[in-house]
């Protein structure tokens, strides 16, 4: 099977230290939130990311088991600060 | 219940009456506002950045589960985000009941969630031209539901 | 720390500007109005009486006492008296301190020990035009202090 | 030593089972808040007040014990109902 390539939204101190807010990244085709972790890790800049960010996908927080498809919309969170 | 994240000044007084109602005999209302001092560093101004679907979708999400923690209250509220000045209100919560204490602790739930769970960061401009973005210290580990 | 008790309309927006400072970045706001049912009795209007100088005497020791539980708030209350309507405000809380947990605690504590201590009293008029003194089932069995 | 007499305040359901907002007991010399609820006890209607109503001496709770004097303010309060 194909793999496919998802843009990964990414916020605040995570877009600094990616360059960008927008990164994109190869997955397999039967990918997870845990496999976009891992290729945003292979990323100049993702040195400075912490151990494990929060990911969202379809706007909501997901585990690392949860399947990502072609047309999700995917992001990395980092420590929120809203009030 | 309605929850929204927007670009202009926040009217606590207008949230206030959104909530009131003939059988609300209390009202709650929580501002937040831009201090000066963080951490012992002299704050000038803020932005607050959204990742605004998704902070939209949490904030609604939080304020249903007050809405059915606490039957039969009603809660409203508004994030700013964008460029803030000192003592700018940045979050504005209003919770009415027929009594008190649901008032008070479904206000309270609301801005606890809010800081844990929305997507909502903060960028704050200090005395000596430094920016930095700030965290609320209270980031789940474990990535909720 | 102020309180009042008066016999005019309550205006909520003028007490949080009043608790605002530069290093307040939290304000809590509590407003209890005239509801329209009460024990399942429907209420038409209501007059507050008081006696009036103990129950500014008494306001005010309970919000020295919020300044003192909970250091640097600030915190003011307004009481009205005389004929209220429906939905008119009747009590008016606000407090403000750099974190949110004092603010909510220190209004919430106003509003709990003014209820017990405050000598103010609530008569109901109901549609059936019967008119009767109300209690808010929590006075204290002894003398405080 | 000579008794004195003190007018008392009462308020709201009190006022309206003693058919008055002040009432005049009269006190020995040495009166305790006691002794003015004693007194009241006396007064027609007194009987529909509750067994032991709060009293304020100089418009502060008083415990029963608390002496009372001529010119002090004196009053019953019932149930307080505020908020």
């Amino acid at each position: 099977m194909m793999g496919f390539s998802t843009p990964v939204l990414v916020f605040a101190r995570y877009a600094d230290v990616l360059g960008s807010g927008t990164v994109t990244v190869e997955l397999p085709s039967d990918a997870t939130a845990g496999d976009v972790l891992s290729a945003v890790r292979a990323l100049p800049g993702a040195d400075q990311l912490p151990p494990s960010p929060l990911i969202a996908v379809n706007q909501r927080y997901a585990a690392l088991s949860q399947p990502v498809r072609p047309g999700d919309e995917v992001a990395l969170i980092p420590p929120v600060a809203g009030g | 219940m309605r929850g929204a994240i927007v670009m202009r000044p926040l009217d606590p007084g207008a949230l206030l009456t959104e909530v009131s109602a003939p059988a609300n005999g209390a009202a709650v209302l929580f501002v937040g506002t831009v201090r000066d001092i963080n951490d012992d560093r002299a704050v000038t101004a803020l932005d607050y950045k959204a990742y605004t679907p998704m902070a939209a979708r949490e904030l609604e999400a939080i304020l249903r589960e007050a809405e059915s923690r606490w039957d039969g209250v009603t809660v409203v509220c508004e994030h700013r985000t964008g460029e803030l000045s000192l003592g700018d209100a940045s979050v504005v919560i209003a919770a009415a009941h027929p009594h008190r204490a649901a008032a008070f602790d479904a206000a309270r739930y609301v801005i606890e969630e809010l800081k844990k769970r929305v997507p909502i960061w903060k960028r704050e401009h200090y005395a000596d031209g430094d920016l930095e973005w700030v965290d609320n210290g209270a980031q789940r580990a474990e990535a909720p539901r």
